[in-house]
């Protein structure tokens, strides 16, 4: 099985989220350079970490206006599992496909530390095998992780179960101690209405090893695996 | 001919810059201020052959690319 | 535009470059005819003390610079060591003090920039970077400023780069209200047989610019790095650099991706000096000459003369000589990557820099005359006289161990620094396996069972109160914390921050710092191989304390020898190892609880210092220890506290009944000690092999609940997290 | 009352996000842009209080904390 890793000039974390995908779930790993036309056939596509075109103007603007995202569009569109990991998720919203947009955290301050999360969501391909309610604990690692839609943009997130990841604390409280940047109701990660696009702001790469500290990252590539084997 | 472009947060958007910078001139003794916004500013050099396109190329440019339109709006002027 | 071939050379402009009259009247003799503007420019930067090291070099010399482990000491870029399995590590400190000073936030991230890129230049890849930060009195008005700016820059740009930043040290003190120190190191992974060296051999050659454009930034850093401070030199500024982490991230990586290939002969970044160093440099290391024709020169600005282009600091741009005919092979890479790349020049067979602009010679220079022929001090100085001796039984304390510990763990210089590092992604690149909070930083040799450790240290006030003990010191805790982590220490690199060298108090505190750095690096085999001076660190005559910070390397050779801090199981023995005076001169009780600092710092033993080290190593490696932790700042009571915060578990101090003061045993700053947890089954035996080795060691409780308890007193972990984590958060609210 | 703050980078200053903006605006066809800077925009609402002197203390508030006055530069109106 196939994943393609878009690479923007200022993605940083396509390596560490390459070697999560090839150790935990044995998949083919493509790094596709964003200057390419297009996107081979693939069966996920991944937007790493990082500062895509430095960051510059907005988080992720740039990048999302470049042309291989056209392709990714069309592909979201056709059911292929994306999913967008800090600097991805900033892309995915500036794109358009998914809704709302991540300011930054409330502190001002970059916020580099590991976190708990309650997963909500577990009818995405990247999250089927967590059950619901299960609380995680992975690092962030962003400036501007706060995440922002309108009301009516969240209330229709919540009412059509599209939340999939909140910070929370240990025991799964959701407090705004545990939010880590100011995300609106601690929203740390949402879905497309189809379920098929994931943005989240933690880093589950860097959560797939002991010796790293942790290993509750694991369970979303792992999720892609069983997603795309049924 | 130079365009003077101002992005701001549409008005229901929290603005944690702003909010940050509000309270740091109360703290600095500014009592007077009640709320502050904080947006982008761009000057964009445009050639001068466009002269009556140009507010109509400043538009695009905006829409796709300088204002995210989920959360921000922009005005603008041009000047010589 | 004015021709600046015509522009006339007075005592004043000389002045103004920082130049002495004597130096002038040298210049005139060694050129035989007035220099032009842009050949004064080149001179004035050449011979400045950060270029030519012109007080310091004589000095340097004294440091040992071998080892077993050595590839490339001082000299290059960066220095190099050994790591095994054809892997190296390139590593170095710098100092961006004043341009963190003027403008904190591009100072530190310009600073952070240029040191990746000394590191990048050597052909490695950077893996972790580390910072040593210097502050003023909390209480200061422009102490938040300066470290929010500082930290955030630092953050901005490391972030950016996706390079994690893993470690370093931060300090408050009113001798540092006008002039912080931010010196910033970086490590770099290189293949053995694939390192680049500045010597640019063989003439003929093309010079090739690649990078961004230069623009009008920081013209004179280097001078302005080597003058005294005076309040209006904000007015004086020239363009402040301005870093662009973004173009250093394409940078790294169109470099490495050529130096994949092999067409790259010589390569030096330019940083302090731009053009002119980086020419100068690579000319003078391979003994040719070169010229240059600065219409090639990528720029960013219009009209810039040839005394901005050779004198700009733009950042993020390289130098490089080409295998001739490689030339379109890698302008190709750097188009991909969107950097300008640009044919400036070539190596000539005259042993001379010549600039050539608008078809006009604005220099042509003697190579020799610039780099070996720069002048060179021998400062006179004078020795810091002794402090004298207090016995420690004299000092009268208050007998609240756990009032004086909770003091001191929520004093600005005790307390936790949180603050700081979690604006750093200390995590990036996936191999950070000891993250910051620790003795030293671990980060994986990226795809092996190998790892290596880096730490940041200085204790200015032992230095200030005795240079050559506390210079001592320095390196002795640096090989320390990398002991602790389960590293061998392999090598340091330093930057030794100093007043004005002019004055004879301050050259002696920097004759007696070097003497006792290479005193502390013979004995533990523990040598310098890269490095950085920054001196003239003063405002209106007030000089900073003296602080040679050292940062330290190590190698773990296997991922399993990593130990850290933190306590692991109930019921474990705590144990001492090392001397133990009670020796409370010059320690945080002292500052802190006492109020004022007086005395001789901590005596170091060198001998001791190593047998200690090299029983723990064994000990580490033998596989029975859960968890080391040196003493240093603030004594056992503190070190322990760290080892139960970091745990999550409390511990059961015995009290103490010796002959020493219990102040002097709880927060003495002896030197040489570490404290293990080991079990109960193996601490007989450990006690006895402790002994056999000539290590003095003690049991001074267990690891236990959610309590620190000394004797009779007590404290819940949880309201000790509270008073350790609090002053930075709030102070910077 | 509002004060509309437009901050911009000094002219030699190098303003890495305007270029890289002005590369992806060219990217997105727009040719006839020959040069971008990026600054920032504040809207800060004032008491009406203060009246005369009001451009008085934005002027301060510019100094003492909206520009950094080493790289950069600051302009401002003053409007109902
Ligand atoms: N400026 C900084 N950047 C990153 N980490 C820092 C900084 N200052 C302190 N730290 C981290 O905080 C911890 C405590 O620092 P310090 O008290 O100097 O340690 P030690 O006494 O072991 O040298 C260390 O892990 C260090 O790496
Ligand atoms: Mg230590």
């Amino acid at each position: 099985m196939n994943v393609c890793v878009i690479i923007f000039p200022g993605s940083n974390c396509d390596r560490d989220i390459k070697l999560a995908l090839q150790k935990t779930a044995g998949f083919k790993v493509t790094m596709v350079w964003h200057g390419d036309s297009e996107v081979p056939k693939c069966d996920a596509i991944i937007l790493p970490g990082g500062f895509s075109f430095g960051d510059y103007l907005r988080c992720g603007a740039i990048a999302a206006r470049t042309p291989i995202m056209r392709c990714v569009v069309e592909k979201a569109k056709s059911g292929v599992p994306v999913l967008g990991v800090c600097n991805g998720f900033q892309i995915l919203c500036e794109l358009g496909l998914l809704p709302g947009s991540l300011m930054r955290n409330s502190r001002m301050l970059f916020v580099c530390r590991d976190v708990y999360l309650k997963v909500e969501n577990t009818d995405t391909p990247f999250t089927g095998s967590f059950e619901k309610g299960d609380v995680i604990s992975i690092p962030v690692a962003h400036h501007d992780g706060n995440f922002f839609a309108m009301q009516d943009t969240l209330n229709r997130l919540e009412g059509e179960g599209l939340v999939v990841l909140r910070y929370s604390d240990e025991a799964g409280a959701i407090t705004s101690l545990a939010n880590p940047n100011g995300a609106q109701r601690n929203i740390a990660g949402i879905c497309s209405s189809n379920g098929r696009v994931v943005g989240m702001m933690p880093h589950p790469e860097r959560a797939c090893e002991m010796v790293l500290g942790n290993t509750d990252g694991k369970l979303f590539f792992k999720s892609l695996k069983s997603a795309l084997t049924v | 001919m130079r365009a003077q472009i101002k992005i701001s947060l549409k008005k229901d958007v929290l603005d944690p810059q702003g909010r940050a910078i509000k309270k740091a001139l109360h703290q600095l003794g500014f009592s007077e201020i009640s709320e502050v916004r904080q947006g982008k500013y761009f000057e964009v050099d445009i050639d001068d052959s466009l002269e009556l396109m140009a507010s109509k190329v400043v538009e695009r440019m905006c829409q796709q690319l300088l204002a995210n339109p989920v959360v921000e709006t922009y005005s603008y002027e041009l000047v010589d | 535009m004015i021709n600046i071939l015509d522009c006339k050379i007075t005592p004043e402009l000389v002045a103004s470059h920082g130049m002495k009259p004597e130096e002038y009247d040298q210049l005139l003799v060694m050129l035989n005819r007035e220099p032009t503007i842009t050949e004064l420019g080149i001179f004035s930067v050449m011979w400045s003390e950060h270029c030519s090291y012109k007080s310091s070099r004589v000095l340097l010399k004294t440091l040992p610079t071998e080892g077993s482990c050595v590839i490339q000491g001082p000299g290059e870029n960066a220095g190099v060591v050994d790591i095994g399995d054809g892997d190296c590590i390139v590593f170095k400190m710098e100092s961006h003090n004043h341009p963190s000073y003027i403008e904190p936030f591009q100072g530190a991230a310009t600073g952070v920039g240029g040191i990746m890129r000394d590191i990048f230049t050597m052909g490695a890849r950077p893996i972790a970077n580390l910072n040593a930060l210097r502050f003023g009195d909390p209480k200061h008005p422009e102490t938040r400023r300066l470290l929010s700016g500082v930290v955030a820059g630092i953050a901005n740009y490391g972030n950016s780069v996706g390079v994690p930043t893993v470690g370093g040290e931060t300090d408050f003190d009113s001798a540092y209200n006008n002039n912080i120190l931010v010196n910033v190191m970086c490590i770099g992974l290189a293949k053995t047989e694939k390192i680049f060296y500045s010597a640019a051999k063989g003439t003929g050659l093309p010079v090739i610019y690649v990078g961004s454009k230069t623009g009008r930034d920081g013209i004179h850093g280097a001078t302005m790095a080597s003058k005294e401070f005076s309040f209006d030199s904000q007015e004086k500024l020239a363009t402040v650099q301005v870093g662009d982490p973004f173009a250093e991230k394409l940078l790294i990586e169109a470099c490495l991706e050529l130096m994949a290939g092999d067409v790259i002969l010589a390569i030096q970044d330019m940083g302090a000096a731009g053009l002119t160093s980086s020419t100068s440099e690579m000319a003078d290391k391979g003994g040719v000459g070169i010229e240059l024709n600065l219409d090639n020169v990528p720029q960013r600005e219009s009209d810039m003369t040839a005394y901005e282009m050779m004198l700009s600091e733009s950042q993020e741009r390289m130098l490089m000589v080409l295998k001739p005919g490689c030339e379109s092979s890698a302008e190709k890479i750097f188009k991909k990557w969107g950097l300008d790349f640009a044919i400036i020049g070539y190596t000539t067979d005259s042993d001379r820099l010549v600039v050539k602009h608008n078809g006009e010679v604005h220099a042509d220079i003697p190579v020799a005359m610039l780099v070996k022929a720069a002048p060179l001090y021998k400062r006179p100085w004078i020795e810091t006289s002794k402090p004298e001796f207090i016995p420690t039984s004299t000092i009268s304390t208050p007998s609240n161990t756990i009032e004086s510990l909770k003091l001191i763990l929520s004093h600005p210089q005790g307390c936790s620094r949180r603050w700081i590092w979690e604006q750093y992604d200390h995590m990036v690149m996936g191999d950070t396996l000891s993250r910051p909070g620790g003795d030293a930083a671990v980060v994986r040799v990226h795809g092996r069972d190998k790892a290596v450790a880096a730490c940041c240290d200085v204790t200015p006030r032992y230095v200030l109160a005795d240079p050559y003990m506390g210079t001592k010191q320095a390196v002795a805790e640096c090989w320390r914390n990398l002991i602790s982590v389960g590293a061998d220490p392999l090598a340091i690199t330093n930057n030794l921050n100093f007043g004005s060298p002019e004055r004879k108090d301050i050259m002696g505190q920097i004759v007696s710092s070097v003497s006792g750095m290479g005193e502390a690096c013979r004995a533990l085999d523990f040598p310098v191989v890269s490095g950085n001076v920054s001196l003239y660190n003063e405002t209106e005559n007030q000089a900073i304390p003296p602080t040679p910070t050292v940062g330290g390397l190590g190698v773990l050779r296997r991922i399993d020898h990593m130990v850290n801090l933190a306590f692991k199981e109930e019921g474990n023995v705590i144990l001492l190892l090392g001397p133990e005076t009670g020796h409370l001169n010059q320690s945080l009780y002292q500052q802190i609880i006492i109020g004022s600092l007086s005395g001789e710092p901590p005596p170091i033993d060198l001998l001791e210092e190593r047998r200690t080290g090299d029983f723990v190593r064994k000990l580490i490696n033998s596989k029975k220890v859960f968890a080391v932790h040196d003493v240093s700042d603030g004594g056992l009571l503190v070190s322990i506290s760290e080892m139960s915060l970091a745990g999550g578990k409390g511990a059961n101090l015995l009290e103490y009944n010796g002959n020493l003061s219990t102040q002097g045993v709880w927060f003495g700053e002896d030197q040489s000690r570490y404290i293990i947890e080991i079990s109960s089954v193996d601490s007989h035996a450990i006690i006895k092999s402790a002994e056999e080795a000539g290590v003095k060691s003690r049991v001074i409780g267990h690891v236990c609940g959610l309590t620190l308890m000394v004797g009779n007193e007590k404290i819940a972990l949880e309201e000790l997290r509270m008073v350790h984590e609090k002053w930075f958060s709030e102070y910077m609210n």
